[in-house]
């Protein structure tokens, strides 16, 4: 089983973040989840997925996200759950503001996220779902 | 046609609001027509929406394309690119 | 936070499993492990590593090992658990023994698990610890 | 030339022991010469080290390859492939 869990961070490109608070799309990331998930069941041999992802004002350390899936395979296990977490960071209506000593600001979504979601290629034709 | 239109995160703060409907004028009918719609109304809404790269659409919880058809009836959100996970 | 747990399987090779017990070399298996660490700690930015694994006599559905990293970047950590699960099972003195209703058996070791170690390179000079 | 010698799983059952000292010969001071010195036992001896590609060897605690060298005092492990994890 393999899983991750990400956390408030405490200091943000330079800044000390005193509060973090999360705002979602509902209804939208519902589906926007449900998706992600099954395409990597399409991909991988999985036996259970689960995706957790808070909303609204946490502090640093807090957890945001958890994903946890389990398989027979050890490197299904693993990539099924960066595949989730790379999808989640760029296709789930989450938007993060940060409340730090100079004042609130949403945090810039990163070229880094995108670049690690399309590393991912497309499923090859005979194991699409 | 009339469709509910929905603003997330910077973008709803920027115009002011969370949700509105909108009366789409003739020959308005595509998420990028919509988006000129709103842009035409100047002061907030002309710099809120005016980065492309920095807007997103989806069009009844799917993200959408600038040309994606509008229906009467379709939700339709506006917001920056996601930062959550 | 990326992390891994291997749970004992309740069948293996076509066959029922009741208990599966762990051998090991007691000396040797510590600074293995350690060795693996520190190779995952020069090629990736870890932040903190937890390794446990199990020895003695298990049952199904027990867990045997986990591995939990830690890092500020979730490539690094999801990179550094993986790399240090597939040389945990190729590089570490442990060995499995099923009992299974034929009687008891040694696990064989798998060509997959070697495979799955030898994806990892090297690490480039510039970044060997 | 005196060393320690372990055995660990499939192996120690098949030599029917986990442990002994093992006086070397004169010219045996490799894992491979060690091996052969054992083997030479016959019996389960020569069975169960014969298949050198499922026999892994340790000195002192690290995987060694048959040519490693040997010094009095050592530590010399033989095993199967690891199967843990």
């Amino acid at each position: 089983m393999a899983s991750f869990v990400g956390l408030v961070r405490d200091r943000n490109d330079g800044a000390a973040v005193a509060t973090m608070t999360l705002e979602h799309y509902p209804g939208m990331t519902e589906k926007a989840i449900a998706r992600i998930v099954d395409e990597a069941r399409g991909r991988w041999q999985v036996i259970d997925c689960t995706v957790i992802h808070r909303i609204g004002e946490l502090s640093p350390a807090e957890q945001i996200v958890l994903v946890a899936v389990a398989s027979g395979h050890r490197g299904d296990a693993f990539a099924a759950c960066e595949f989730i977490m790379d999808f989640l960071k760029t296709q789930a209506p989450f938007w993060k503001k940060e409340a730090t000593p100079d004042g609130a600001r949403w945090v810039d979504a990163r070229a880094s996220d995108d670049a690690a979601a399309a590393r991912w290629a497309p499923p090859p034709n005979n194991r699409a779902a | 046609m009339k469709v509910r239109v929905l603003f997330f995160a910077s973008l709803r703060e920027q115009v002011g609001r969370a949700a509105e409907e909108v009366e789409l004028p003739a020959g308005v009918a595509t998420v990028a027509g919509l988006r000129a719609h709103l842009m035409a109304r100047g002061g907030a809404w002309g710099a809120a929406l005016a980065d492309g790269r920095r807007l997103r659409a989806a069009v009844n919880q799917d993200i959408a394309a600038p040309e994606a058809a509008l229906r009467t009836g379709d939700e339709v959100a506006f917001f920056p690119p996601v930062t959550g996970g």
